[in-house]
């Protein structure tokens, strides 16, 4: 194992894929000199053909992206923020997620899009934004989230070898925060959940940036008694129901935490999934620990308020207990 | 036009250009009374009137080039090599279409030759044809990509992003311009402001306008933007300068009630109807035979007519099917 | 009692709201000949100020429309089909949807964006979304779908009388439906749900062109005598959660009918609120008649065997009481 | 810089130009030392080396006037007559900010003064700008609302929408570029094909390009363009060429491994700085006594002291307005 920060996994993984396949291209918003760090010297390495600086214009960036695929590479585009992904929608929604699906199966569109996203870092309404739910809404994109190190470089190895579109978003404020990775090669499939903590109380979902204060709630109840098993289901498209519904048949409790708004949520979806597969084994309501229904506020107070925290979560787990 | 001299195009060359052109009518006029028939399950929007800029343009193309197209796509398709057979079959919705039923009038491709599809969204290839580019420009074979586009698409923004993005890069891209003069139904100056060559200009692009009911000049036209970007000299902009001889959409009598274009604008643009000059000119030229015309035209009315019975005796698709093709 | 077609009643809506405010105008590419119908005779009415045909450019449009609400006016965005809003989406989740909260109530933005969306014409992948989910999850944005021409005159009135921005999304296979319209003045509030049908075995959630084949469910069910509660919610942000749920805690039983895709549907999110408030009332699991997370085929059978239908509905309601 | 007698400049003038820039970077240099000191919860954009251009345009509007800025938007809003104790308790998150600490340095924004606001979309403006130019037309009242965006912004379609739009329907728009030679990191010529003033071309709208670090120079740019505007004669691009003295974001450092600029290219432009650039101007035509800019600077910098005591004396909102503002 050695200690990265999630950015420096995510550099590895970009620089092993474009090492493996010289089909793996890569265009953003300077990326050369890297504003995010996880791009930064692949241009020195892999050229300026394969790595390449695209002026501001999220619109043909996105969709140049699914042309170059349909012409037979694997671009990986860089879109900075992800609030710059409702800028390049167009060719997203209406171009990536239909063409292999409406030419009748004749191509693969092996497009990973990336974008940095969520709140917690005082960058107010337009930059924080969560917009995974959207994105898993779309059908024919894939949707990664990871939260730790490890997780983002084995899934981004393994998005960059899907052949379909997979929007690939990072925790803003995960970017920084280091982990053990492994060593040798490895990759995560897309679709797999993984069960964080095991526990036999309660199933907490914690999704992307939520791992964290879903951990500490669980630490937390775990003085109290409470064991609950923390599942971090990394993909939402396609989503491991099969590893959510085994763990709520065990437990019979469902708590999901979504840094997304509530409204369609992905919580929510996984909350209305997990009731239809497992009702015979629930004990209790799902509960969704979301953010509401509004943008997120720069002032950090008023942006901490929003955002599910351990003392939330806990208490929601703590209420499909009947504590 | 031009005299034969001019033109670099042998009589066989002429034919040829004139069979594309023609099979695109034909069929065309046969997808426009199936629509009326009530044979035909979504919009289609036809092409009839253009057909010398799809086939001057792709005339210089080969299945290892692409195009991008618009929600009027049959002229691309066919004039890029898609099969007239696989084209009917999907505008009728069966399971032999080129895109098995799945995508209709507005989505019918082909990427075995090139053809990226048409699109419905108005400006949405332009990003495909970018992005083709670029992969060609990787590719270091010397193909290009064409992106069609139509005078109401040049108001999208993303045509300003694919100039300074492919001028910078020094992409193979052709940007094609088919104005048709409307809109839907708004005329062109009263949506657009100057002219759509210009553009170009900005950036550096070099762009011409040309008359795009006469295939010569489309052609000639092209000549120049295919050589300079199978060169790596980067994009050009070609404007043609045509009308569409039908309504936007074949439908478009059952919800329009005002008159949006007067008979006799129609009228003079039949008059400088594509084929026709292509037709005339070859006899001014003492080109080629009017019997020769006519083989091509008996020849054209067998490829409709298989184009039919291939589409009318091919299965509509298995309702399972729609679950497929999501995710490779 | 007067007949209309949706797009008559509609077009009265605007007319009516033209005539009434000044200040609302109406934009979009070709309203003055109008391609949907629902904008005819305006441009003779009001004149080329108010009335105007724009060039195809999806992306000014939405962020005019936001610019010229905060500078006073009313704008109505028509953006024709409901696709093209995926074109103009960056205006509308970075502009409309936050302006006001992220300038601290500074403003209000009284646009209301028009399309027509949904599946059921043959107009394949592109053309036949259903998006009103990612609106629902952007926060800011009130969407609101109407099923009857009735609810689309009174719901459109008050979209245009709200101060907030509002998606007003017509389905796509309902614009030539007529139904009765009241005569005089009248307007339906927003976050309003309606019961179009009462019962007491199962609660039938129809959204949007959902609640024709809804109705037939409940009328086919009732002759098995189950009495389905068929419910309206005409505007799906905000909820009208009330409604719904106090249906449910009578009849124990909930199915959604969404013609969304079901990931992040807001049939998911009705079933996962649904769920936490009436928890206790709950006989069975809620179901979602949904689409499948795949984009909709051009041709008829295939389309046809993706929406929800009938014979569906009644099988999902069916399931819930364990038959 | 050009003699007094052209400018239509008194010396008045001249001296309300030089406060309103100097206003302008005193504030922000405190804003930067604050960020430096991790007193600012969020990431700051500074304007200072470009204040000649928000000065020299704003001069010429009223409150009755919009404005759409930028993500470096603390000069513009300043020169449009926002409050500088409220932009600095915005930026600093406190209640007493402009938009209640909702907002951040990235959407100061004063409704009241027609600043509708920063943004932290890079062309997001320029949408905005436009509709405020369709509201200003409709009103009659001869106002007219002005897009600030940089070089950068200038590759986002979104520009070419606006042009034409603008052009079609002679809407009261001026769209202010302000080329500062970098879009983030990038230097314009590695990303931007051509001069971004004859973009406006195809278009027929008027276009100039001027020395954005001179205020004479965009004031009298600007003069044209608002007089054009007012009269109902359509929109206008003003290309101003400046350079942004302090990083693109102030926690730059933190992140960015590479130098991207030399030390000479920063020396050359501090050497044109637009504010001792005016004073000098000032002092060669003895329009003004030193003493006249002396007393400008003590009033400022009682203007920053009591604008950064305004901030730290008010609150941190309270946690549940989190919830409020998203409906009205
Ligand atoms: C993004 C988008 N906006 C609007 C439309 C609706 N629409 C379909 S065709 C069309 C007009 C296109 O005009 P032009 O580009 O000149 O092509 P033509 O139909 O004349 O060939 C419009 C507005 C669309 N399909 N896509
Ligand atoms: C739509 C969008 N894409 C990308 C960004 C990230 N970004 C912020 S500032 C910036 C550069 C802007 O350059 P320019 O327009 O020249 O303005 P400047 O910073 O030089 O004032 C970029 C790419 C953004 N904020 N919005
Ligand atoms: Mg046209
Ligand atoms: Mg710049």
């Amino acid at each position: 194992m050695a200690r990265r920060r999630m950015i420096q996994a995510i550099n590895e993984a970009l620089a092993e894929e474009m090492a493996r396949d010289p089909r793996v291209i890569l265009f953003g918003e300077d990326v050369e000199i890297s504003v995010m760090g996880d791009t930064r010297g692949l241009r020195a390495t892999f050229g300026p053909d394969r790595v390449r600086n695209t002026p501001i214009c999220e619109t043909v960036m996105t969709g140049m992206a699914v042309g170059a695929a349909a012409a037979g590479w694997r671009p990986i585009c860089h879109m900075m923020y992800g609030n710059f992904l409702y800028t390049g929608m167009d060719a997203i929604a209406n171009q990536a997620a239909k063409l292999r699906y409406m030419t009748g199966g004749q191509i693969k569109v092996p497009v990973v899009y990336m974008g940095v996203f969520g709140a917690g870092r005082s960058s107010a309404a337009q930059h924080s934004d969560a917009m995974h739910p959207m994105f898993m809404n779309l059908g024919g994109i894939k949707v990664v989230l990871p939260a730790s190190p490890a997780d983002a470089k084995g899934l981004l190895k393994s998005a960059i070898r899907d052949d379909n579109p997979v929007i690939f978003l990072q925790a803003a404020g995960r970017g920084g925060e280091a982990g053990d990775v492994p060593e040798e090669e490895y990759t995560i499939p897309l679709g797999v959940a993984e069960v964080k903590r095991p526990g036999k109380d309660v199933t907490l979902v914690a999704i992307g940036a939520m791992l964290r204060p879903a951990m500490r709630a669980a630490d937390a109840l775990a003085g109290e008694g409470i064991e609950a098993e923390v599942i971090d289901p990394r993909t939402l498209m396609p989503l491991d129901e099969a590893t959510i519904v085994a763990s709520v048949q065990r437990t019979g409790r469902l708590v999901v935490v979504d840094e997304a708004r509530d409204a369609c949520s992905a919580a929510s979806h996984i909350a209305a999934v997990v009731t239809e597969a497992a009702w015979g084994a629930l004990k209790a309501a799902p509960k969704r620990v979301t953010v509401p229904d509004v943008a997120i506020p720069y002032s950090p107070p008023l942006e901490k308020s929003l955002l599910p925290d351990p003392e939330r979560i806990a208490a929601a787990v703590r209420a499909t207990l009947g504590r | 036009m031009r005299t034969p001299s001019e033109t670099n195009l042998s009589a066989e060359d002429l034919l040829g250009l004139y069979r594309r052109m023609l099979l695109i009518r034909r069929i065309e006029e046969r997808l426009g009374e199936d629509f009326k028939r009530g044979d035909l399950p979504g919009p289609v929007h036809l092409y009839i009137g253009e057909e010398a800029v799809a086939t001057g343009v792709c005339a210089h193309l080969t299945d290892a080039d692409w195009i991008a197209s618009t929600h009027r796509g049959h002229g691309h398709f066919l004039a890029k090599g898609g099969d007239p057979k696989l084209l009917v079959a999907e505008v009728y919705g069966r399971a032999g279409g080129v895109c098995r039923g799945m995508g209709g009038s507005m989505h019918v491709a082909d990427f075995s030759k090139g053809i990226l599809g048409a699109n419905g969204i108005v400006g949405g290839g332009i990003g495909l044809a970018v992005g083709a580019a670029l992969a060609a420009q990787l590719d270091r074979k010397g193909a290009v990509s064409a992106a069609f586009f139509g005078d109401g698409a040049a108001n999208q923004g993303v045509l300003m992003e694919a100039l300074n993005v492919s001028a910078l890069w020094k992409l193979p891209l052709l940007l094609i311009c088919e104005n048709n003069g409307f809109s839907e139904f708004s005329p062109t100056g009263t949506v657009t402001v100057g002219a759509i060559a210009d553009r170009a200009k900005p950036f550096g692009v070099p762009a011409a306008a040309v008359d795009g009911n006469d295939v010569i000049a489309v052609w000639q036209a092209t000549n120049a933007a295919v050589r300079r970007a199978r060169a790596g000299e980067g994009p050009s902009l070609i404007e043609c300068r045509t009308y569409r001889l039908r309504g936007h959409v074949e439908s478009e009598g059952s919800f329009i009630q005002e008159r949006y274009r007067a008979d006799e604008e129609v009228a003079a643009w039949i008059a400088r109807d594509p084929i026709a000059r292509l037709a005339s000119y070859m006899d001014e030229h003492a080109l080629a035979p009017a019997s020769a015309r006519e083989a091509i035209e008996a020849e054209i009315a067998t490829i409709v007519a298989e184009a039919v019975a291939y589409a009318t005796d091919s299965p509509y698709p298995a309702p399972d099917q729609a679950r497929q093709f999501m995710f490779a």
